[in-house]
């Protein structure tokens, strides 16, 4: 089993204009920023584009914003980005905002084969509205619907050839569950690592979930042994 | 709101992390109240970024570019810390895991309704995980100042801010007082030294209760 | 049923395992076709137990009592595995991750029907993971004995016995036919070498259209 | 933080007659058996056990069942147990059974804080029976609830005394899940090592989950370095 794909360019070529695409990121941890870069470059336009937040003015979606290639984006956050609201402003970009728990329990909902589900998170609020509403034991909960992509973009600290990979801190995030809910997945790895030399108890995203794994090219950090520990 | 204000409300929510606890600090004013825990206490920062067991950076290190808290500062781990994904953080968060949640606020009433995350006339930037966190936690308090920018009340008969969270929150703490919910409505428990019920009434425009054993603030 | 019979099933079912394919494989009959996978192809085993990537101990290894496949018998694990939980075990099989699962069958009728948990007067020991895998993989093969051990048919225009999974199998491996599930029905697709059409059809209860390009079983 | 218990009498003292107790396992893998053994000794009766399976006569929640300390067991498949059938057989045991899958994602739900989900597993069966079904897509799903217990009996390979535990091999299946979905989460683990011992990124259950961790005195199996890889 061999799913290394070396060339960032051929990993992502059959990404089609319309596709929807899930990126794992968190603030600067864990995007796949070499994978986004690779789309920028392909100029792929009409996207949907499903992600925790909308990076920044020159990392992460934030690229593909200004190259005016996304058509949608469902969003738990996007912080301060002078693109993203200028492209709001302007009626070309359609936004669909979501509690962060809650885009994260969709993706994983559209992963595991479910249906939907009833969350608590957002009952009461806009985030509520047009949406079933159901109680149990006196508690409140709303109805919310799986979310699937047609590939997923996700960025791992290593990974072996059969798509087993491990994330590091925080830079894990949405890419463990993303992974799962796609028809592709993509892997950027840091570190490509020989199949058999990851510890199987410590994986985080089993190869199944896999199809693609590409080496970084580049990495805005530079890759470090351990965070800090206080004493 | 001076800077001095500000920590005094911070310095008094810190006393609500209890020993053991697990806690989960909003950004702004809640994240202060991390300087002030009082000694002794051993409590655990939960952070929706995926990480329990951190704390801020030593000044002389620059931080870890895989290591951020739900506010995309850098931090750094404290022994016995674990990291896991998002779709964790959030079970955990969502499933009462969470002790106590300190969030800001831009509004509060009377049955704990809670707005702050939409101001009108702003762009909206997002959700981010405080639905989740509002409703989740165990407890739920709220730090923050007592008055808008342009002195208008925050703690109302019904807010009128889109909401973040129905009937969430339990106490409220700015730097007039420390209010409760409760089923029979306000309660005022603490006023700050210096500090008149009357001042706090009419600065408050939902209706208060005296507790009979009214405190004040230690901080 | 012979034990040669069984291996024809198995080796034939395991004509169904394609290179590159994680694949899940019930007991029995099933879990035989694991030693018959064609050479050169590579295929990833997954089971319920939290696994993928095993096969059987190497007979000098007495196994690990932490590493059991989804029949509680010890494996070792291949090159590549990994490990993982119940919940991500689940979540994998219903999630249509796993390109094949063949699993044993009591009976399929003529929408796919499977039942293969329950059996009338025997006590039930439980459910187990067939009902998520029968409505999870990508495709469900019935490898099985072509009639009950009575000599009854177990393809069946319905059927009788409790379901495991409704409209869930796309193919049925016996050793004297391979059956595919159509929309307009069941269709023989192959049949055992020395064996008449006439022969299957009268031990299948339902109807079975007979493809224009039938073949003889390989194994 | 220190939630070390060295003492299993004392771990579980407060588990009261008609508690509902969560234990890990499957099939001779991570059984917290000597948290088990301690429940035994203590006769606590009246139990509801939520279980993926029963044990044998000799290990596990068969030690319980013979015992004659549990009303009613919520499982997935008990195997072949023969005080388990004696005991169906003559109406001493209440049994609900789940679809295994169905079992771990309820469990999951009440840890998560959800409250209900669709499922497609089992629908049109009698496990579906007396449930809501409902159709996205053409496909269909069945409603089902969350499960809660007041006490958790898990069991680790590792654990520290913040309670951070780490599985192996096999033997993690519904322990993690398990241990987020009860009041009192009580851990035995293997090895109790120190805290800050254990890497935060393979931590497979994190601290907050844990209420007691409890060294194992006695493990059915000889621990061992790593599982067999075949070459």
């Amino acid at each position: 089993m061999n799913k290394v794909i070396p060339d960032l360019k051929q990993a992502i070529a059959d990404i089609q204009d319309g596709a929807t695409i899930m990126m794992g990121g968190f603030g600067p941890c864990g995007i796949p920023e070499n994978l986004i870069q690779a789309l920028c470059d392909q100029g792929t336009r009409q996207l949907t584009v499903i992600s925790n937040n909308a990076g920044t003015e020159d990392l992460g979606i934030g690229l593909l914003l200004r190259n005016h290639q996304v058509k949608k984006m469902i969003v738990s956050d996007v912080g301060q980005n002078r693109t993203f609201e200028e492209l709001v402003r302007h009626g070309k970009l359609q936004i669909e905002f979501c509690p962060q728990g809650t885009l994260a329990e969709r993706i994983r909902a559209g992963g595991a084969g479910l249906g939907g589900f009833y969350t608590p998170t957002g009952f009461g609020t806009i985030a509520a509205e047009n949406k079933e509403a159901r109680a149990w034991n006196g508690r409140h909960y709303v109805l919310e619907l799986p979310l699937r992509a047609h590939f997923a973009f996700i960025k791992a600290r290593k990974g072996d050839p059969f798509g087993n990979l491990m994330y590091r801190a925080t830079a894990r995030n949405f890419n463990p569950v993303m992974a799962t809910a796609a028809d592709v997945t993509i892997a950027e790895v840091e570190e490509l690592v020989e199949t058999g030399s990851l510890n199987p108890d410590e994986i985080h995203t089993p190869g199944i979930y896999v199809r693609r794994v590409v080496p970084g090219a580049h990495n805005a950090k530079p890759p470090r042994a351990e965070p800090e520990v206080r004493k | 709101m001076s800077k001095h204000q500000r920590e005094l409300i911070a310095r008094r929510a810190a006393w609500e992390i209890q020993n053991g606890f697990y806690v989960n600090l909003g950004p702004g004013i809640p994240a202060l109240a991390a300087r002030f825990v009082p000694e002794g206490v051993e409590a655990v920062l939960v952070s929706e970024s995926g990480v329990q067991g951190f704390g801020p950076l030593h000044h002389e290190h620059k931080g870890d570019r895989d290591l951020v808290d739900a506010a995309n500062e850098p931090v750094a781990l404290t022994p016995g810390a674990s990291l896991f994904s998002s779709v964790d953080a959030y079970a955990m968060i969502r499933g009462g895991h969470l002790d106590l949640c300190i969030v800001g606020g831009f509004q509060v009433d009377e049955r704990g309704n809670l707005a702050n995350w939409m101001l009108p006339g702003r762009m909206v930037h997002g959700i981010g995980g405080v639905m989740d966190l509002a409703c989740g936690a165990k407890r739920v308090v709220v730090a923050m100042e007592h008055r808008t920018p342009a002195k208008k009340p925050k703690i109302l008969r019904n807010c009128t801010l889109p909401l973040t969270g129905l009937g969430v929150v339990h106490r409220v703490i700015t730097e007039l007082a420390v209010i409760d919910v409760t089923p029979q409505g306000l309660v005022l428990r603490e006023v700050a030294a210096e500090v008149s019920v009357d001042e706090v009434c009419r600065e408050t425009e939902a209706g208060l209760r005296v507790d009979k054993d009214l405190k004040i603030i230690q901080v």
